[in-house]
């Protein structure tokens, strides 16, 4: 299950931006601008060339979790430094990486301010965000998500808009409500798997009291169903908040409003896959049977916040906004393919993970750069950008087919994927969330047409300069990797396809534990009648 | 190495020219002559390899042999359980094939194509150097975008065309962005395009549910195989796909894209809104016809849809004064009549509609854009007339290509038109999938539009061709022919325009059906399904005799005449322009709801788009105040309650507190007296105390 | 025969005379005394008991209480002793300070 | 003698209670304290023959050496100490409750003894030899009751060592003169 092999690697990558930071706040004057940068961009920069071989040395037919590691920490109650990756952690700590790099890289003129800090939170945040996507041991992962939360909690409160102090402290309370629960869904399973819940009688499984995630999956089948229901819900909470789902999604558009540009450009594209990442990595595996139960409400969950989030950044008057909305309903697709629970769905939901980084991504950074030049989001105040900015528009509209799916581009397979994999378990599923796509390319069409297209009106626009060779710089590889993916996803299925199987084995032993009713239950939806259908699914 | 097996690189040519176009002509600013050599090239090899491709398949495989070139696996969604219980792979590969349709396609996209890249060099030249190359891009795109359309082996790969020509039409229709207009219409095709979109992918997942694959080759002869087993699957799969056609090519209800989208130039108009892109649709229902052919609900769907459009968008024709609008209508108009064809089991008739509509259509815009070119970019052909004398070879063109569209025979429509037509009667003559009346209700719908098509053409021929200039003095000194790059593609459509049609001339009605080329060249195409023998198709050969057939023939060539000789009697002469005024003032309800065209758009305004947007933003307001505000209520309320206990703490529990030690401090004042400080009394007290609980405990407990 | 209710009138008279000098005499010895009385009353009906229950517990009981009476002797004659440092007199009710 | 023999046992009870009850009435009534402790020496010693009666032996040793060696010199040592035979007349209250506090003492009495003979006192003598089989051997008293001492409670044995040596310390607390006196400063003061 584990190969130990390049274990270092893994640690080398995660601390490296620690590391960094510490040098930093030791050694670099903070009166010194230019080394904090170059420092700052050498670090994440090492730290992405580092990540890199991660992509060739993982191998998808070997065992579960490589690069590993395994330490003693807290032997007492069963604590232990586990670190390990598959193929689905790795993508997402490349995307973590990459994008790491290019919020360092966008920050240069965007802060002028306290700008040593600044750097030492983003370099602490990147630690943060690898450890999770690292950690196998369940209190090192809660260690590492709430470690994550406070220099994210700074980046918005210090160097964030002019309400930041709401945002942040919306962001941080609501975020660890949601953790805390996580929390006690964490420890019930640790008692549950050392000593049994002798509060509700039930039988612990025997076996050392541990918080390794991989021994834990090997006991996820013999939870009862009662004790998955509660643990599943409290996991949900933590999780469905991050995403964010429908309808804890509100913290989400005011932190990313209030957050400065790299803020954003992290939250949208690395903190939101957190949630994705738990659902994937520990609720559908450990706890099957509840999944399958919840299977019908989350799906419907979803598909509202496709729908809801598309209608809603239709009516943003704001970009940040509307583009923190189009992230509910993107997230939305993540959580309906995840649901769907066939293999063309998970696959799909996974690459729309790392689309929606690289999209979302790319378009936090394509608005902080007019934000930056005029310090205004309003739709309202632009107008025939397309005129002075011929570039900008260029990447802009690039990044927007992205992210309506055009195919050819990498939002398109994701989608295909999610939407055939949910077509697979019900049609109405298909059916309401499809139309996500209509609703997707109107509201970011509407924008692009609104800000660069029409007269030139504002004289404010006129003498807008267009993207300068870094902004440019911060761009191009986003776009690299959407037409990558768009035209040849093949080798991310191949690093994802392993987890994939994982994880719906390890949900089909409850599957057939129930009966043959679940397998049979997309044959008798595609046979309802619509009406019937509708009614189970619609709303 | 074949010519064949080269057909991705169709594709490819033009987006290399797109990229370097769009990357470095535009960002460099670089000469137009290097964006017309980069451009042209790109198309230019399109069309040569592409026909070279036709010819060698032709030549070495034959006709009935469908060449698949797979380039790679694209994308790997696993396996899915489909339909039937078993697993299915989801494995859709980049993958081109070359079979009848596609090569007809092929055929006249490129060679069309190229034309009106040609036509551009000259229409455009007034541009800036970046706008050129920026428009020479897009164009490219879209050459690419088509062809991948029409060459792709199965449906993702279709939809990536699909998809791909949508974009640019987005953006040639938005090509002057600077105008809203403009940019609006833009928007509006892709979103309604998009609508039609949703149902082309449900259809694809249908179809994966269904069959377990997306290619051409493997479905198709599945479900040609076993009908019964397939036919209430086809009904569903036929009805999105048509969806999808709808949206693409400009159907009722989702036809309203396309007038706007005359907003873009004018060879933008021609190619991609009249020649190819809009009948992709029609080119998609020919390429599933063997699913329709299982679904008679869908059959019927798409030709009633088709047969109501053609008349629908023929009347709005007919009073339109905006010369690309009239063409734009026209176009509807006649994409209608194709899915008329295609509704009625006449796939080989629609597609060939589509060819000879490429001509002339590509021809009668390529032919509005000369004029409107010369009249400066005046389109309202209230303002133009006379201009015959000025631009006689934009004239004899848009004449030729005026009666192919009118149906006259020999020229190109006519055996077209005829043919759908006629495959309409005959259906409801043999009471085709016991739908007959309704085949007959659209066969005389169509006789009707065929009128009004003769008629609004050739008033827009008369009112601008023929007459005095009304466009006032100024502007007349600036008439003039347009540059041999403008001439010679109309030129060219024109004489195809009139010889086009010769490839499908009706042999039977000659006892010679070998005459009729594109019908035995898309023979393999139409797919012989299950019990092919007791199919109502080749019934129907003998439900109208031979002499009935010409009867239809004069019919319908009287019907065209009939209404050329309207529109001379409107618009020629002294009293040109007075009698439809006359006519307009008897019947202004009608006249003012065909200028308003119907209010549709006004209709949609009020309804579905301001619905949409004033529920996003009631949705919006939802999530402000009452999600949102949920949230912040519980840390309002949280606040509230810290505050509150705050109080509470300092008045009530301590109060209480404080009550309590005073309560005990007054009765202690109290009781203090009995603490006498005696230890032996409280000692009594104990015993005596003792003595009255024993003796309570007793009286009780004997009671 | 004698049987526990004999012994259990006597400790009951005996409990009685330890009670009725608890509560009348002054000197605080006398009192203590009582006190042992009272306790040496509690014994012998522990140990009727645990002779004809068979159950040696009382037996266990009684030895607690006789050491909690060493205990009670030990503090009372030490209060005694300050009290007669302090009043110089063993009379009960001088000590009352503890009144209200 | 026949009956003197046969009711042996009951004319033993009969005479030690009468002794030990006048004893008792000797302990509560005379004047000299001296005489008072004398009295209640012959009241456990008394006792102690009622222990052997019950079979408890060891326990009657206890009562003897603790009560009557122990307890008892403390008590004679104190009386010696403080050196004061007569307290002198009472105050007015207290003169007054006696008859009051000696009819409550009888009153409780009887109650108690009612509620005794309402009991139904019909356990009779069971007469069950204050021995046990410890490990499948018949042991003594002494042993059985250390057994139980000090397996079954020995935790209770062991708090009320605790509370012994408490008392110990506080008594040699209370007698320290210093202590004794800071501490009466200290209340006399409001």
């Amino acid at each position: 299950m584990m190969d130990f092999q390049y274990g270092w690697l893994l640690n080398l990558i995660c601390y490296l931006p620690l590391a960094g930071a510490l040098l930093m706040m030791a050694f670099i004057n903070k009166e010194n601008s230019t080394a904090l940068k170059t420092w700052a961009t050498l670090v994440v920069g090492v730290d992405f060339v580092v990540s890199i071989p991660l992509w060739f040395l993982y191998k998808p037919d070997g065992a579960e979790f490589q690069f590993a590691t395994q330490l003693k920490w807290i032997p007492s109650v069963g604590v232990q430094y586990l670190f390990g990756v598959d193929g689905f952690a790795v993508l997402l700590i490349l995307l973590t990486t990459l994008l790491g790099f290019i919020a360092v890289y966008c920050s240069y003129t965007a802060i002028t301010e306290r700008q040593k800090e600044y750097y030492v939170f983003l370099l602490l945040l990147q630690t943060g965000m690898l450890g999770v996507f690292c950690s196998l041991d369940f209190i090192l992962f809660y260690v590492f998500w709430e470690v994550m939360l406070v220099p994210m909690y700074f980046l918005i409160g210090v160097w964030g808009g002019p309400r930041r102090l709401y945002a942040a402290i919306k962001f941080f309370l609501y975020t660890l409500v949601g953790s805390v629960l996580m929390l006690v869904g964490i420890l019930t399973l640790y008692f549950f798997n050392s000593t049994g819940l002798a509060a509700v009688g039930l039988e612990g499984l025997g076996h050392a009291a541990t918080f390794s995630i991989p021994h834990l999956f090997t006991i996820a089948p013999q939870i009862p169903p009662e004790v998955q229901f509660w643990v599943f819900l409290a996991f949900f909470v933590g999780f469905a908040i991050k995403v964010p789902m429908f309808p804890f999604h509100t913290w989400l558009p005011d932190a990313h409003v209030e957050a400065p540009t790299a803020g954003s450009v992290i939250l949208a594209a690395v903190l939101l896959k957190m949630g994705t990442y738990g659902f994937i990595r520990f609720s559908l595996p450990l706890l099957p049977d509840a999944t399958l139960k919840a299977v019908g409400w989350i799906g419907v969950l979803a598909i509202v916040a496709i729908v809801y989030g598309a209608l809603v950044a239709m009516a943003q008057k704001d970009m940040k906004k509307l583009v923190a909305y189009s992230s509910v309903s993107h997230m939305g697709f993540v959580m309906l393919g995840m649901f769907a629970l066939n293999e063309a769905g998970l696959r799909g939901s996974i690459l729309q993970m790392l689309n929606h980084g690289v999209s979302t991504g790319a378009l936090f950074l394509l608005v902080g750069i007019v934000y930056e030049r005029r310090h205004n989001r309003m739709i309202a105040e632009y107008g025939g950008l397309a005129k002075v900015m011929p570039v900008y528009a260029t990447f802009f509209l690039i990044i927007t087919m992205s992210s309506i799916g055009l195919p050819t581009l990498n939002g398109f397979i994701g989608e295909f994927l999610i939407l055939i994999g949910a077509y697979n378990h019900s049609w109405v599923w298909a059916l309401f969330a499809a139309s996500g796509i209509v609703l997707g390319a109107a509201y970011m069409l509407w924008l692009y047409q609104r800000v660069f297209f029409g007269e030139l009106s504002n004289e404010k626009n006129k003498e807008l300069p267009d993207l300068n060779r870094r902004e440019q710089w911060t761009l191009i590889p986003l776009i690299v990797v959407a037409f990558w993916v768009g035209l040849y996803p093949k080798p991310f299925f191949d690093r994802m396809a392993p987890t994939v199987d994982r994880v719906l084995q390890r949900v089909d032993v409850a599957r057939h534990d129930q009966g043959p009713s679940a397998g049979d239950h997309v044959a008798e939806l595609a046979h309802a009648p619509a009406g019937e259908a509708a009614g189970e699914h619609g709303e | 190495m074949k010519l064949y097996d080269l057909i991705w690189l169709i594709p490819i040519l033009p987006l290399l020219g797109a990229i370097f176009n769009g990357l470095v002509s535009n960002r460099l600013g670089l000469s137009k002559s290097v964006t017309n050599a980069v451009a042209l090239l790109g198309s230019g090899l399109a069309w040569l390899l592409g026909w070279g491709a036709i010819v060698q398949w032709v030549l070495d495989l034959g006709i009935h042999h469908t060449h698949v070139v797979r380039l790679f696996s694209w994308i790997q969604g696993g396996s899915l359980r489909i339909l039937d219980g078993s697993l299915a792979e989801v494995d859709i590969s980049a993958s081109f094939q070359l079979d009848a349709v596609s090569a007809l396609m092929v055929f006249f996209v490129t060679f069309v194509g190229f034309l009106i890249h040609v036509y551009s060099v000259g229409y455009m030249h007034d541009e800036s150097d970046r706008a050129y190359a920026r428009y020479f891009s897009y164009l490219n795109l879209f050459m690419f975008s088509m062809l991948v359309l029409v060459l792709g082996s199965n449906l993702a790969v279709l939809f990536v065309g699909w998809e791909g020509v949508g974009l640019c039409s987005y953006l040639l229709i938005g090509f002057y962005f600077e105008k809203d207009w403009c940019a609006a219409a833009g928007m509006k095709a892709f979103i309604v395009n998009r609508i039609g979109d949703w149902g082309f992918l449900l259809a694809i997942f249908a179809t994966f549910m269904v069959f377990g694959t997306l290619e051409f080759t493997e479905f198709f002869p599945m479900a040609a195989a076993h009908p019964e087993h397939f036919a209430s699957a086809a009904t569903v799969i036929g009805l999105l796909l048509f969806v999808g056609a709808i949206g693409k090519s400009a159907q009722i209800p989702l036809y309203v894209w396309l007038p706007d989208a005359m907003a873009g130039p004018t060879p933008v108009s021609a190619l991609i809104h009249a020649a190819t892109m809009v009948t992709a649709g029609v080119y998609m229902v020919v390429r599933c016809n063997v699913i329709y052919r299982l679904s008679p609900t869908a059959m019927l769907v798409v030709a009633i849809v088709g047969g109501i459009t053609a008349i629908f968008a023929a009347t709005i024709g007919l009073v339109q004064n905006d010369i690309k609008k009239v063409l734009a209508y026209s176009t509807v108009s006649q994409l209608g009549y194709m899915f008329l064809g295609a509704g009625v089991g006449a796939f080989v008739a629609a597609i060939f509609h589509v060819l000879t509509h490429a001509f002339f259509k590509a021809c009668l815009f390529l032919g509005s854009g000369s004029v409107i070119h010369a009249c400066g970019g005046e389109q309202d052909i209230r303002k133009m007339g006379g201009l015959k004398k000025y631009m006689p070879t934009t004239y004899w063109t848009f004449l030729v290509a005026t009666l192919a569209i009118s149906g006259i025979p020999i020229f190109a429509g006519f055996f077209s038109k005829d043919e759908i037509l006629f495959k309409a009667f005959e259906a409801g003559a043999s009471d085709l999938n016991h739908f007959g009346s309704a085949y007959y209700t659209l066969w005389v719908l169509g006789m009707v539009g065929a009128v009004l098509t003769a008629f609004y053409m050739f008033r827009l021929v008369f009112m601008t061709f023929h007459g005095e200039f009304r466009g006032g003095e100024e502007a007349e000194h600036h008439l003039h022919e347009s540059p041999w790059t403008m001439t010679m593609p109309l030129v060219v459509l024109g004489v195809l325009s009139i010889f086009g049609g010769l490839v499908g001339i009706p042999g039977k009605l000659f006892h010679h059906p070998e005459w009729n080329l594109i019908e035995r060249f898309l023979e393999p195409i139409i797919l012989p399904i299950g019990h092919a023998a007791e199919g109502g198709h080749d019934v129907s050969h003998h439900a109208v005799s031979l002499g009935m057939e010409w009867g239809l023939v004069f019919l319908s060539v009287g019907v065209a005449i009939f209404g050329i000789w309207l529109a001379y009697r409107f618009y020629m002469g002294v009293e040109a322009l007075v009698r439809p005024q006359r006519l307009a003032e008897r019947f202004p309800l009608a006249h003012k709801l065909l200028l308003n065209k119907y209010w549709m758009d006004e209709i949609y305004d009020a309804t579905v788009i301001s619905g949409t947007v004033k529920g996003s933003r009631g949705l919006w307001e939802f999530d402000a105040r009452v999600v949102d505000g949920a949230v912040n209520g519980t840390a309002l309320t949280t606040v509230g309650s810290s505050f509150m206990s705050g109080i509470f703490d300092l008045r009530v529990v301590d109060g209480a507190v404080n009550l309590i030690a005073t309560c005990y401090d007054v009765a202690s004042r109290w009781f203090r007296k009995l603490q006498v400080g005696f230890a032996q009394g409280y000692a009594m007290v104990m015993v005596f105390g003792a003595a009255i609980l024993l003796a309570v405990y007793y009286l009780f407990k004997l009671n | 025969m004698i049987g526990a209710t004999h012994y259990v009138a006597l400790s009951l008279i005996l409990l009685c005379i330890g009670l009725v000098g608890l509560m009348v005499r002054r000197n605080f010895i006398t009192v203590l005394m009582s006190l042992e009385l009272m306790f040496n009353a509690v014994n012998i009906n522990l140990i009727a008991f645990s002779f004809r229950l068979g159950d040696l517990a009382g037996q266990v009981l009684a030895i607690f209480v006789i050491t909690i009476a060493a205990a009670e002797a030990a503090i009372g004659l030490g209060l005694i002793i300050a009290l007669v440092r302090l009043k110089d007199t063993v009379a009960l009710e001088e000590a009352d300070e503890m009144g209200g | 003698m026949d009956f003197l023999i046969a009711n042996f046992g009951a004319i033993l009870f009969y005479v030690v209670a009468v002794i030990t009850v006048a004893a008792a009435v000797g302990v509560v009534t005379l004047r000299n304290p001296v005489h008072a402790a004398v009295s209640l020496l012959l009241a456990f010693v008394m006792v102690a023959v009622l222990f052997i009666m019950n079979h408890a032996e060891f326990l009657a040793a206890v009562q003897v050496l603790v009560y009557a060696g122990g307890i008892m010199v403390l008590y004679l040592f104190v009386i010696m100490l403080v050196k004061i035979r007569d307290i002198g007349p009472g105050k007015v209250f207290l003169s007054g409750i006696a008859p009051l506090a000696v009819l409550g003492g009888v009153v409780l009495g009887c109650l108690i003894a009612i509620g005794i003979l309402l009991g139904s006192m019909a356990a009779g003598d069971g007469g069950a030899a204050a021995m046990t089989a410890i490990d499948g051997e018949t042991v003594g008293n002494t042993e059985a009751v250390g057994w139980l001492l000090y397996m079954k409670y020995l935790v209770p044995f062991e708090i009320v060592s605790v509370v012994l040596l408490v008392a110990m310390i506080g008594a040699i607390v209370f007698g320290r003169r210093d202590v004794a006196l800071a501490g009466a400063g200290e209340e006399v003061e409001p």
